[in-house]
């Protein structure tokens, strides 16, 4: 099974309409399917539920949505490194929903694996917990969350076989793998692409049941939001 | 005197014992690094998906894909393991973190802790931080002991909560307090900083506070 | 005259479309590989781990690591991947798996289906067949349309059942039914095996249902 | 931090007491902790609660400890192959309580993972949830399923490193690393044992913080229950 397509644009068409929800990977802009965030942009589909733990920044990342107006609402955990995201919430153009980060993961995780509903310690007694029902399990209050399925996860890859096999690389796994399971159709961007079997079956992250495309994008720019560094050690032996 | 922000890092550091699993937040708590004794073990998680985190690159040695939860670039450990944000936070959520040292804007009598939240004020959001304090073993505030002038260590927090009675030790700039998950809500000062009164503690703190030793 | 074991087999394989992801039962839906047309890109999946399960190994190959739900020794394909048990069943739990193809001891004319206990026999568990017709789009059954005389195909299951409506075919000797998941709890005849007459099928069904085309 | 240990009987000092609850890895006979169980054999220990999927065959894995009743329960999901377990079972000397293989599988996860309970669709009008809260999401039942967390967990790792990141091997995954996040203190017997680093960091499936102690087992016996192959290919060539 061949999963690949020849660029972005052709890996999303026929998958975008107006109003739904699209699950994107990253953490801050590390691991982030940009070429398919440029692609989501140029199509012009409006209306967007997007689910990403962050909002990109001004002009990076999913921020190029919201230059645009193409998101309605977004589902995140933190949005603080986004000028653009906090006018348009305080102009009311935007809607928010904030989860805390290990229960959106696990929300995710859960929409995809077939658990509508679990119970966590996360957010007793805040506002997280409002209207939702709390129940005590070993004598420890705990809130019920629900799961989260999107119509449409674009993830990024550090390498994909043609089987849609994935292998991500350091911090950049983050969100993509989960988000890979809890869609109706999942399109991955690889920065490698490789035959079935060349990925080692122990190695592999997402099994290609989770993918049904995948484009190739060889160099990807990849930005830095802090670059932190520590003195270079002295060339004592040059 | 009052402690500096590196005394202050330097105290929490204490809290650390050897072969310790521990997530450090934003701010005075990534300090806390450095004033890890030597001979004492001790492995960073960093809740974007890794543990063994290593310190910051070299210059020219950075790399995109290698972050921590402030997206600050870092380095990899030989001890070193990558996983999802999912895995992540079961780690953090199933209790397998023995400490966590963080930052807050208040913190009650009884534990309670506001951190991510100013009403009327844009809301960056929570992050991990409700998670953290909701699921690991012990956590340790670190914090300036009033912010212009008004008292961070309250009878009750008035900002949105991160977590309710889930803070086990504060350390502010003006001595260290100890706090109790269970039972009445009440906590009690173990140290005072370098050259700081008690005096000086209970005119800056709203909170009740014992003293120990009296 | 009805279908033998390996026709059953091979028309439970016409369930199989190209790029599907199926998970086969042990007996005969173990058979049904063998009849999965050449030019048909199909990944089965089993249970303990393993997406893209290959054939059984040639004689001195078989690696104790390497096995299937049944405890076969099999082999690996350039698209095998393994995962952990709770990957594998949030894998079918969650729907992702487009067909599984086992058998029963008995199924409703609502889509109930009994395959794992006999009361008053020993019992050797479930396994993961619960899981299977909980999760999996479609479920499609194989077996005799009598065991000993008596009918597999009731009104109700006299047996603990395995899942509640939740069959989509069965494919028995005699020919092969459609249920239906929702609404009135009646299924259909679709086919007939070659050289069974309606009547003999009336005779050995308890359950009740149409024939299509009438 | 070096977590290894001399040999298992070590590894499992002072972690033993009678009534205890142990989750053993493995599925049938593939990737169980035989050093491990042979080790618990040998201290005595009584009255044991072991959750794992099967209970080994007669001679082998579990079934050894079921020859000693040194089990009082198990928590298993199919016992079908060992004939020691029925015959204490029907005598009554011996509790089951079974539960379907997804579900054992994400009770054992949700226990590792900080979560009591969660909803699920299997076992949805059958025995399995008989006493259990039933509740409607999207339309259809879900049975309400708890955590399970045990006081000792043994797992057999392909590749262990003194940190105790841990590196499965095909099918032996199986329940190991799921049940390696479950419990109070986790050990691991390993075929290989490496320094740190030796581990790619991007291959590990279980990070070393849910592995306190690690023992090498440097040629274990690995039995296979059913010996399935096909006829050898002609050597044309040849």
């Amino acid at each position: 099974m061949n999963k690949s397509f020849p660029d972005a644009a052709a890996a999303l068409a026929g998958l975008l309409s107006d109003g739904m929800t699209i699950m994107a990977g990253g953490f801050g802009l590390c691991g982030i399917p940009m070429s398919l965030i440029e692609a989501i942009r140029a199509s012009g589909v409006r209306d967007l539920t997007v689910i990403s733990n962050n909002a990109g920044v001004d002009g990076h990342g999913l921020g190029i949505l919201l230059e645009t107006r193409q998101i309605r609402k977004m589902i995140s955990s933190y949005v603080g490194e986004n000028r653009l995201f906090a006018k348009q919430y305080l102009a009311g153009e935007l809607e928010l929903e904030f989860n805390p980060q290990g229960t959106l993961a696990e929300r995710i995780r859960a929409g995809g694996a077939g658990i509508p509903a679990f119970f966590t310690r996360t957010g007793v007694g805040t506002l997280v917990a409002e209207g939702k029902e709390v129940r005590s399990f070993g004598g420890l209050d705990h809130v019920m969350e629900t799961g989260l399925f999107a119509d449409l996860a674009i993830v990024h890859a550090h390498k994909a076989d043609s089987e849609g096999n994935l292998v991500f690389r350091k911090t950049a796994r983050n969100f993509n793998p989960v988000m890979a399971t809890a869609a109706r159709v999942t399109v991955a961007e690889a920065e490698h692409l490789v035959e079935a079997g060349e990925i080692d079956a122990d190695h592999v992250h997402t099994p290609g049941i989770y993918v049904q495309r995948i484009v190739h994008v060889p160099h990807p720019e990849k930005r830095i939001e802090q670059r932190t560094v520590r003195p270079a050690p002295r060339m004592e032996d040059a | 005197m009052a402690w500096t922000r590196e005394q202050m890092a330097a105290r929490a550091a204490c809290e650390i014992r050897d072969g310790f699993y521990v997530n450090l937040g934003i701010g005075i708590p990534t300090l806390v690094a450095n004033y890890i004794p030597e001979g004492v073990d001790v492995t960073l998680q960093s809740e974007n998906g890794m543990l063994g985190m290593g310190p910051f690159p070299c210059e020219g040695e950075e790399d995109a894909d290698l972050i921590n939860a402030g997206k600050q670039t870092i380095t990899e450990l030989p001890k070193t393991s990558y996983f999802s944000s999912a895995d992540s936070f079961a780690m953090i959520r199933g209790g397998h973190i023995d400490l966590s040292i963080l930052g807050a804007m208040q913190v009650s009598q009884g534990g309670d802790i506001a951190n991510w939240m100013i009403p009327g004020k844009m809301v960056k959001g929570m992050g991990g931080a409700m998670d953290l304090v909701a699921g690991v073993k012990r956590v340790v505030v670190v914090m300036e002991h009033a912010a212009r002038g008004e008292p961070k260590l309250l009878k009750s927090c008035t900002l949105p909560l991160t977590g309710q009675r889930v803070v086990d030790l504060v350390i502010t700039d003006l001595g260290v307090f100890r706090l109790a998950r269970e039972g009445a809500a009440r906590m009690t000062l173990t140290e005072l900083a370098d050259g700081v009164e008690l005096e000086e503690v209970r005119a800056r703190t709203e909170a009740s506070f014992d003293v120990q030793p009296a």
